[in-house]
């Protein structure tokens, strides 16, 4: 295990800029989805749901991938701040992970009248990636800090990005034998501004968690420090 | 013998033959608690270490950390022997309770590829005198056979770097007399690194002490 | 408000709500951090200077 | 070749420390046959065969989940395993021999369960009986895993479930595909591919659960 501090800010600090870009852009968004883009036939208002819940599920699969990232590279070079770094990347994915549940069953009832939809895969695999990756936290706190529970953590987290597309491609087998599909619903034509406003509350929303992911990281840093600090000055 | 910056004796840069084992400012914490502070160690091939130092000292982790066990929190250690050639016997025996103490042997002689298998585990038995016991169970094994079973299992691939925690504990008076001479016909053949509460017993062998504080 | 305006509402204002609770929790770490990089300061200060502070 | 010799010496030790001790096996046995008939009373009279098939694979797995608990305990009570991750041997063997050995265990489990099936619900089709030797094999591989994981664990019994639930949720569905979909093969084809990819992944990854 070689001896880099886990406490050393990798990059720079920027992270006042990424912020307000950040903010800006989630503004951006939101007026683009209720004002610019138009209404949608068939679904009316609701379908404007569909302008934050589609780019939260992408994020959420870029945090799970991240995390993966992260945990490849702590088996592969063994540096202790991966581990901090993966863990963090799936506590983001798991809350954007929950915001995706949320915001897909009030999509589901407004439109279907439904707060659940077994038919709706997007959302089961949603619910099997929730369930996997608070087992994750349930692991890591049982386990002490130390050298083990970054390997056992990195493993499980690689685990979780094998099982993404497993899952998926088994909800949709599972859709026509063994829960026959009450709705169906085809992908949402999208005009030209709906889609420009799809893209802009896409990367807002990434810039979001990213930005949240580094404020956590800097924050769980910051502890590490003052923890090795009051060491230093107690004993 | 120059003296760590804490105190601990440690030899200075040896001259000649090869360093099988260095640490420098090797430490280990589990969770919050740190169980073994800041340690320079240096061992060359065929040198016989003994480490002292009351309990809750760190002995046990450093043994661990060299045995490639634990991984280092913090600081570098090198341990130049391969996996396989390293013989490690802690205060547990590592033997499975429902086996007996020949399939024990045959199993860990299997995993590590010593040749003759039998032959040698025949003669470590015998030489540990756990011959009759052989084809019982380690489970009935007292604590005493138990450490004797484990040193045969220590011993049995002729490691290069043997690593014995308290070995001496749980031996009755003739099995450690078995071990002092077992320790003497290895010390100058094989490295050994032995932690110990009584390091009169091993004075006449030790080439390098270390005191962890 | 139409039934479809206040599922629309309801699912941004989930959305605002986490981000801001994110926010909170944050936050709460931040004053926790000042309070404990205080009392460190106040450690380092009286071993650096043991005489003078009890004096 | 040492590496089967490895696999080989790691599975024959665990098979005949189950047939010594005897503890886990008998209590798999009793478990999913009870579990079958608490089943029989929870199916309500006119439930169908279908709810019946759902029920024998749930069955199957809660008792794997079952016999995964005890899978490293004797290396826990021991502390076997130090000296199993000392031996020059790849360290991916301790886990296909731990995987074989638990493999044969479920073997004898569904050798069991699954007449008893056919005996309280409905007649078992080889699809079904094809169905729950992969999924007996994926079991194996992804649960032996994760056990190890539980095993590094202070909450060992309750984090297990927590674990294994998840990543069996394929593994159910190809199996309960398997038993009533009119075209099996899809679902076996799954359940190969999911044996395939996870224990590729378990083989590669397993060093790390069990050192540092």
């Amino acid at each position: 295990m070689s001896t880099s501090y886990p406490n050393r800010p990798a990059r720079g600090g920027r992270l006042p800029a990424l912020a307000a870009v950040t903010a800006l852009l989630v503004g951006l968004a939101i007026v683009f989805a209720f004002f610019v883009a138009p209404e949608d036939a068939d679904q009316g208002i609701s379908q404007r749901i569909f302008y934050f819940h589609v780019p939260i599920a992408l994020t959420a699969y870029a945090c799970f991938g991240w995390a993966a990232f992260k945990a490849l590279l702590l088996l592969w070079r063994k540096e202790e701040r991966y581990d901090l770094e993966s863990y963090v990347a799936v506590h983001q994915g798991t809350i954007f992970g929950a915001l995706t549940l949320a915001t897909g069953s009030i999509w589901a009832k407004a439109s279907w009248g439904h707060w659940w939809l077994w038919s709706e895969n997007q959302l089961v695999l949603f619910l099997v990636l929730f369930l996997f990756y608070s087992a994750y936290f349930m692991l890591r706190f049982s386990i002490e800090e130390g050298p083990r529970r970054a390997n056992i953590s990195a493993v499980y987290a690689l685990f979780g990005v094998v099982l993404v597309p497993v899952s998926f491609l088994a909800i949709r087998l599972a859709e026509n034998v063994i829960h026959p599909t009450v709705f169906t619903r085809d992908g949402p034509q999208m005009t030209g501004t709906m889609f420009l406003a799809f893209c802009v509350a896409w990367v807002a929303i990434t810039l979001l968690a990213y930005t949240l992911y580094r404020v956590e990281l800097a924050g769980k840093r910051l502890d590490a420090n003052l923890r090795e600090l009051r060491e230093a000055l107690t004993t | 013998m120059p003296l760590g910056p804490r105190g601990e004796l440690f030899r200075a840069v040896p001259e000649s033959g090869l360093v099988v084992i260095r640490a420098r400012a090797l430490e280990r914490r589990f969770g919050r608690k740190r169980a073994l502070r800041p340690v320079d160690l240096a061992v060359e091939r065929g040198q016989f270490a003994v480490v002292t130092g009351p309990n809750g000292s760190g002995k046990t982790t450093l043994l661990r950390l060299v045995g490639g066990l634990l991984a280092p929190t913090r600081g570098e250690l090198e341990v130049d022997v391969d996996r396989g050639r390293l013989g490690f016997v802690g205060h547990e025996a590592l033997v499975y309770r429902d086996l007996t103490a020949l399939e024990n042997l045959d199993l860990y002689g299997r995993l590590y590829r010593v040749p003759e298998r039998r032959e040698r585990i025949g003669r470590l038995l015998e030489r540990f005198d756990l011959w009759d016991a052989r084809h019982e169970r380690a489970g009935t094994f007292s604590r005493g056979m138990l450490q004797r079973l484990a040193l045969c299992r220590g011993l049995l691939h002729e490691p290069d770097l043997l690593v014995l925690d308290e070995p001496f504990t749980a031996l009755d008076a003739d099995g450690a007399a078995l071990l002092d001479r077992q320790l003497a016909e290895l010390a100058g053949a094989v490295t050994v690194l032995l932690s110990t509460h009584d390091p009169v017993r091993v004075e006449r062998l030790a080439t390098t002490r270390l005191v962890l504080g | 408000m139409s039934s479809g305006e206040k599922y629309v509402a309801a699912a941004y204002g989930v959305v605002f709500l986490v981000v801001l609770a994110y926010v909170v929790i944050i936050a709460a770490k931040l004053a926790r951090l000042e309070r404990e990089t205080a009392e460190l300061a106040e450690l380092a200060r009286a071993r650096s200077a043991p005489s003078t502070s009890n004096g | 070749m040492t590496y089967f010799a490895d696999v080989a010496a790691l599975a024959r030790k665990d098979l005949r420390l189950e047939l010594r001790a005897r503890d886990t096996l008998p209590a798999m046995l009793l478990f999913v046959v009870s579990t079958l008939v608490v089943f029989h009373f929870a199916l309500p009279a006119d439930a169908g065969e279908l709810a019946a098939q759902g029920l024998l694979w749930l069955a199957l797995v809660f008792t794997a989940l079952l016999g995964l608990a005890r899978a490293w305990a004797p290396e826990r009570e021991s502390g076997a395993l130090d000296g199993l991750v000392l031996a020059p041997c790849d360290r991916s063997a301790i886990w296909l021999g731990k995987a074989l050995a638990t493999f044969v265990f479920l073997g004898v489990i569904s050798a069991v369960a699954l007449p008893a099936f056919a005996v309280f619900f409905a007649p078992v089709s080889w699809e079904t009986v094809a169905g729950v030797a992969l999924a007996n094999a994926g079991i194996c591989a992804v649960g032996t895993l994760l056990a190890a994981m539980a095993a590094a664990s202070r909450t060992r019994e309750l984090v297990l479930p927590l674990l294994f639930l998840p990543l069996a949720i394929p593994l159910v569905v190809g199996g309960v595909g398997a038993s009533i979909s009119d075209d099996p093969g899809r679902f076996l084809a799954f359940l190969g591919l999911y044996d395939g990819v996870f224990a590729l992944l378990c083989w590669a990854s397993f060093e790390y659960v069990v050192s540092e």
